[in-house]
């Protein structure tokens, strides 16, 4: 019932910006509107805005000019498995990460004072700085008997996006209990680790599935961007790259790939709704 | 070291080749090698290695992850004045293929031209020869011009945002004449645009070469063995390619290219006429070039003031050793390393590069 | 008693990080990593030096480019939450809008506002930060504002009132700590974003395309000179936000 | 002002039924009929989870009821809380806890658009009644548990309505407090003329403050009797009165009564 | 077992000040002596907000004193919570939103870690005692004030502590489920023989319930008399024995002695 109403509302969001979309097109002007040169509409000819039509007839052409070639569609849905699968385990890996983290900082004042500004300056270095040096180093390990493989470069790209919302979320998640259930767990003389995980951590319920959220869209992005950075094929960022190379003679053809990274966001986000209603009961003033 | 473990039992060498781009007919050369079966021919078992935005291949070979490398000389030139150890063992392409493209009626046709325009401009250290050609015409690419950061398209081009554009004769410039002409309904055609070629110009620096390891090559003799072989059979894909442009495009369009057959047709054709014809052979290092980019290199200042190069290239920063028992070699094999015969085809492209 | 507290706040990251400045110049100085692979603190700090004026004025440009973006994103994200809790077709709207909207990376959505704007204005970058921007401020929000608790809700339900008046006396002070964990993700994002949309368009005037240009020409030092100032920039977007948490939670139940 | 043939609030065979998930349906009231007239003061006693507090929210409209109709002051509770025609403090005190114990006083006048001056004032009258005059700039989560309870007593007064829900709002107080609490509640009510629904488990409290005490018995939620009070004038002796005594004892009786019928 | 020798809890010349940030300092308590024997039952009572609550909160090492020593079991406070020592109710009931009741109940169990078959039969055990069996699925905002309130006192006396501190934990109960749970609170503390602390503002409570009556005043807290309990044993008619009467008045006067004091 849910999932399906869920569906609904996902079909009809994507049609109203349809509608947007096509409704701007006819009304506005090829050339934009501009204040002082600064163009604050944007241009709505064909070759800055193609028609969505234009774009689904892109879906349904062959991919490349080659015998055999499959359709758009089909190398976008292929791209975005290949993507969907390093996403998740990226995402994974920044979880485990976040909340290890999140937890040490609770833990350990020293440990929150010292680390806290650290992880966001992580966040603040650009990949070109991290990327090679992921690779290069990661290409030097061997993981579980068996020798990097590329794609690895790129989930630890997309856990390291992804371990920052889930670290600030869920240290304040493991800082919301009150007063009053802080002071219950003292008087039981219960031990760290007890009202870590009878009280901290459901109660950090709330702020955890936010941050489960932005992390799932930052590993979506990591993986995107790292595709690209580390040279990896076979994902939607390369085909990103791919055809915004080809966009200068064939406009539509980005926004076909756009659409694949824009579904496969979407794709993981009803994943971790799913995630938010498993965990509901922990959330008992939620709506 | 990859090579050190050498094939087993007089196996095949395995061989890691670093790109500096995805797969484009700018490497078809290498793609033709390994499937017309010249590097297994050579005893050689080659991977080759696609590029990425934040790959740098000469880095990657510096530390041992590949054992080739091609890169653009004044970059990786950079690389070795931070102690990168690589040697230039072949220089491929003979000639630069950057251009900067605007609208006929710009009338932008040499580099004085722009002055107080918006010149668009790739970074990414592809960027030199165009601020040679701009210091050279008494321009402050600093101040003179408006330095717009250019994209993977051209469409900021088309769209008019831009005056001109940095572009590969074999990659952007197709673009363009793959786009239709609002005004026409049409392609675009050459006639619509001026290009200025830095080769005209006089501030060309030398682009795609073979790197190698300098450490191997000075101690390694299995190596040394190695990068004469892969020279070698290098160039006669490029002779190949030379000769078969179709089949090269096809197996460079097999190989996963999401660019158009006419597009990388029309890659392989220019590609082909930065290496052919050669006149002292493909792959060798012409002094006076070679001079011609260091120079460019320490002197061309960029927008924030930086040069590639702050010193002369120390120690064996390129060698024709290798290059030149390869080009003996393919000689005797009857090899055309020359390629003075050798006349561009002319290639008509289809929308969008289909 | 709270300057103690404020000097170990301070002293304690400043100290982890010159200790990890020193451990870094001593692998590089013991191991002698060479400069093509990684410069060493000491590269990197002489650079800074020698660039500090054209460092100043590419973060500036960057900064500006961040700021508008983060503000725009932060007022829409807000907004857009309010009218989300209050209006529920809304919320499942937009929840998925959201997400699919995050998900498009800066490498995709750049280029296209770019085609679309202007390759030579700032409004595609800033665009670009905004879009960053939204998604952490929208999902906290939305959150905090519909964990209300129930007496508070019966108690204005009791007052006959709803809509704007629950939304401002109680969902919006609920809501302040998810906020602003929210305005603290975006605010770090804010500045990284503005960075890397300059690789993809616009004038070549911020920390993006320097950084870029130094690292292909391997002047990772420089390179590196510049990250140390994106860095620096997001800081300062960070503690900005937590200045303004702090602001903004006078009073109330003290926060980490 | 007020219609005085208009019955203040009217239950009319009201039924209330909770559905509690897997832990199954609870049924809260069954065939609840009461009518409160304007000015009257009426106190529901009963044990712990008879439906007391389930009543009074059905007339503040904060729940709905499964049968039966509510009636507020003619209207339908609904309409009654959009007018505004009551004022609530709950079981539970329920302070905002980012606001000053003043603000929280101040909130329903804010709320309801009374200036900034009005309100200051209004709030320091209500503050002083409390006792809290110097507690006015203290967090919620400053003060004791009694104190808490009577921040949210003043709030509930802010806007002197014609009609008072109040659920065991004394019961966090000391003795001494309570009464006199008491007394201002009496006085208030007499003064302005309001009308009051006052849960309570203190037979004498239910006693001294009531013109009628209705006392419940649980599961399901009936009103099982209703005890009228007839004590001359409410002051310090009243409680030493021989009526007084008795009414406190019919109302035990009332409330053993039934048990006893249970536990048999 | 117990060492009869050694007070449950002392405490000697307690003072405890809180820092109330922009709205200034509070001393809640000052110069508090107070001694409780092993086994012996001591109400505390006084005027909201003189500092009951924050007595206990000391006692069970959940605040600091600002001056004068605490010892429990003849240990510092800190130890005995960490040897756990004693169980607690709070004044505010506090159950985990997301934990079923019986979850709830079961808690203490489940830190100190008992196992899953003796935890469920103890809180079937509790839930009996305090008339909750049927609702041990239920979440607790399913629950009424005054079946939450039974929930955290089930919870309190899970572990059979030798020290009961109890917040005002009868305070949203009907008088019959009070009695009720009174007559078990004795019965409980007489067999075990554990010591009680327990906050009321019920004077017939306290001195039902209690060895020593101890009476605070407020601003700052202190105890401003002890009021020793002789009743030979409690038990349904205790309640009607002079000696209660007796006792009840004394209370009550030690309060208003108090309370005219500071009114004059
Ligand atoms: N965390 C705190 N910060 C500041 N003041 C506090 C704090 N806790 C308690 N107080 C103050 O200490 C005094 C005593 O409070 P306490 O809760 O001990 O009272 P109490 O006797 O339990 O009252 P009640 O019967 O109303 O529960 C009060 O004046 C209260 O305002
Ligand atoms: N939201 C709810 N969901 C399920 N059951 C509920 C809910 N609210 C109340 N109940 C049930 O309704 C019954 C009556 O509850 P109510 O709160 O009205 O009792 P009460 O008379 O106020 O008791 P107390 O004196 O203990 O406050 C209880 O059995 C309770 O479990
Ligand atoms: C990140 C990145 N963006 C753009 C280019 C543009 N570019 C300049 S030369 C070249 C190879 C031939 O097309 C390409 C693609 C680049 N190198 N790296
Ligand atoms: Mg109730
Ligand atoms: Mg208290």
């Amino acid at each position: 019932m849910v999932r399906l109403r869920s569906v609904l509302y996902g079909g009809a969001a994507l049609a109203v910006i349809l509608l947007l979309w096509e409704g701007y097109k006819l009304v506005g002007s090829p050339q934009g509107w501009s204040v002082n040169e600064v163009r604050l509409l944007p241009r709505a000819d064909d070759s800055s805005m193609p028609h969505v039509w234009t774009v689904a007839e892109r879906f349904t052409q062959p991919e490349i000019s080659a015998e055999g070639s499959s359709s758009v569609l089909v190398a976008v849905l292929r791209a975005a498995w290949f993507s969907f699968r390093i996403s998740l385990a990226g995402w994974l890996g920044g979880v485990l990460v976040g909340v290890a983290l999140a937890v040490l900082m609770q833990r350990f004042r020293t440990a929150r004072d010292a680390l806290l500004p650290y992880v966001v300056i992580s966040q603040t270095v650009p990949l070109v700085a991290i990327a090679p040096v992921v690779v290069g180093w990661g290409g030097q390990l061997a993981v579980l008997g068996q020798p990097w493989q590329p794609w690895m470069s790129v989930a630890v790209i997309s856990g390291y996006l992804a371990f920052f919302p889930v670290a600030v979320g869920m240290l304040r998640g493991l800082d919301s209990p009150g007063p009053a259930q802080i002071a219950l767990m003292q008087a039981y003389a219960a031990s760290w680790w007890q009202t870590l995980v009878r009280l901290r951590l459901p109660a950090s319920v709330g702020h955890l599935v936010p941050a489960l959220r932005l992390a799932a869209a930052a590993s979506v992005i990591g993986t995107i961007v790292a595709e690209i950075s580390t040279g990896t094929r076979g994902g939607i960022g390369r085909l990103i790259i791919e055809y915004a190379q080809a966009a200068t003679g064939d406009p539509a053809r980005p926004w076909t790939a756009i659409a694949g990274a824009a579904a496969l966001g979407l794709v993981v986000a009803a994943l971790v709704s799913a995630l938010d209603l498993a965990l509901a009961r922990f959330n008992p003033a939620g709506a | 070291g990859v090579t050190d473990t050498a094939g087993p039992e007089g196996g095949p060498v395995p061989v890691k080749l670093q790109l500096q781009w995805f797969t484009q007919a700018q490497f078809a050369g290498y793609y033709a090698a390994v499937e017309q079966g010249y590097y297994a021919d050579a005893g050689l078992d080659v991977t080759i290695l696609e590029g990425g935005t934040d790959i740098v291949p000469q880095t990657v070979l510096a530390q041992g992850q590949a054992d080739f490398a091609i890169a653009w000389v004044p970059k990786a030139l950079a690389s070795r004045e931070q102690g990168a150890g690589i040697t230039d063992v072949a220089q491929v392409f003979q000639r630069s293929g950057t251009r900067q493209v605007s609208f006929k009626d710009r009338n932008i046709t040499t580099a004085a031209d722009l002055k107080g325009k918006k010149v668009g401009n790739w970074g990414f250290g592809n960027e030199f020869e165009l601020f040679a050609g701009m210091t050279k015409a008494g321009i402050d690419p600093g101040k003179d011009v408006t330095l717009v950061q250019q994209q993977f398209d051209m469409q900021a081009l088309l769209n008019g945002d831009i005056d001109a554009a940095q572009a590969m004769n074999y990659n952007e410039y197709a673009q363009v004449l793959e786009a239709v002409n609002p005004d026409t309904g049409k392609l675009y055609t050459p006639d619509d645009f001026s290009t200025i070629s830095w080769e005209d110009e006089g501030t060309a620096m030398y682009q795609d070469a073979i790197w190698a390891n300098t450490e191997k090559l000075s101690s390694d003799a299995a190596y040394q063995d190695t990068t004469v072989k892969f020279v070698e059979a290098s160039l006669r894909g490029w002779a190949y390619c030379r000769d078969e442009a179709e089949a090269c495009r096809d197996i460079v369009v097999a190989k996963g290219s999401k660019l158009g057959a006419s597009h990388q047709l029309w890659q392989m054709n220019e590609v082909n006429r930065l290496i052919w014809p050669a006149e002292g052979g493909a792959g060798m290092i012409d002094q006076a070039a070679w001079d011609q980019t260091v120079s460019i290199a320490q002197d061309t200042r960029n927008a924030e003031g930086q040069t590639v190069l702050t010193k002369a290239p120390e120690g064996e920063a390129f060698t024709n050793e290798y290059v030149s028992q390869a080009l003996e070699n393919l000689k005797d094999d009857g090899v055309d390393v020359t390629g003075e015969s050798y006349s561009p085809e002319t290639v008509t492209l289809a929308e969008g590069g289909a | 008693m709270t300057i103690v507290l404020a000097t170990r706040r301070i002293l304690t990251p400043v100290l982890a990080g010159v200790l990890l400045l020193v451990f870094w110049q001593l692998v590089v100085d013991l191991r002698d990593i060479p400069g093509y692979l990684l410069p060493s603190p000491e590269a990197i700090g002489t650079q800074v030096r020698q660039n500090f004026s054209d460092i100043l004025t590419a973060s500036r440009a960057s900064g500006t480019n961040a700021l508008v973006g983060l503000l725009a994103g932060i007022a829409l994200a807000v907004a857009a939450a309010v009218v989300a809790v209050w209006v529920p077709p809304v919320e499942r709207l937009l929840t998925p809008l959201a997400s699919a909207v995050s998900a498009m990376p800066i490498v995709a959505l750049a280029p296209v506002l770019s085609i679309m704007f202007s390759a030579t204005s700032d409004l595609p970058r800033r665009i670009v930060v905004a879009i960053v921007a939204f998604f952490p401020v929208f999902v906290t929000t939305v959150r905090g504002l519909t964990r209300i608790e129930q007496v508070h809700a019966e108690l204005m339900r009791s007052y006959a009132v709803g809509g704007w008046t629950l939304t401002r006396l109680v969902r919006l002070p609920g809501a302040v700590p998810y906020l602003f964990t929210g305005i603290r993700v975006a605010a770090s994002l804010a500045v990284i974003s503005a960075v890397v949309a300059e690789y993809f368009g616009g004038l070549q005037n911020g920390l993006g395309s320097r950084i870029t240009s130094a690292a292909a020409n391997t002047a990772y030092a420089r390179a590196w000179a510049y990250v140390v100032a994106a860095i620096g920039l997001g800081l300062v977007f960070y503690l900005a936000a937590l200045a303004a948490e702090r602001l903004a939670s006078r009073g109330r139940v003290p926060i980490s | 002002m007020t219609d005085q043939s208009v019955a203040a609030v009217s239950l009319t065979g009201v039924d209330k039924t909770f559905d509690a998930g897997r832990a199954g349906a609870v049924t809260a009231l069954s065939g609840i009929d009461l009518a409160v007239a304007p000015g009257e003061f009426v106190s529901l006693i009963g044990p712990s989870g008879c439906g007391k507090s389930t009543l009074m929210r059905l007339v503040a409209d904060l729940e709905r009821p499964s049968a039966g109709t509510i009636s507020v002051f003619g209207k339908s509770a609904h309409q009654a809380r959009l007018d505004q025609d009551y004022g609530i403090a709950f079981q539970a005190a329920g302070l905002l806890p980012w606001r000053s114990v003043r603000a929280n006083v101040e909130l329903p006048l804010q709320v309801h658009g009374m200036g900034r001056a009005g309100r200051a004032a209004r709030a320091d009258e209500l503050l002083e009644l409390v006792g809290l005059a110097e507690f006015a700039g203290h967090r919620p989560d400053q003060l004791s548990g009694g104190m808490q309870q009577r921040v949210a007593i003043a709030r509930a007064l802010a806007e002197r309505p014609r009609l008072l829900l109040m659920d065991e709002p004394f019961g966090a107080l000391d003795e001494m407090t309570r009464e006199r609490m008491q007394g201002e509640l009496v006085r208030l009510s007499t003064q302005t003329g309001c009308a009051v629904i006052f849960v309570t488990h203190s037979i004498p409290e239910a006693v001294y403050l009531s013109d009628r005490v209705v006392v419940m018995s649980p599961r399901p939620g009936r009103i099982s009797a209703v005890v009228p009070i007839e004590l001359s004038d409410r002051n310090e002796d009243t409680r030493e009165e021989p009526g007084f005594f008795a009414a406190v004892t019919a109302v035990r009786e009332a409330l053993r009564a039934r048990a006893s019928v249970e536990l048999s």
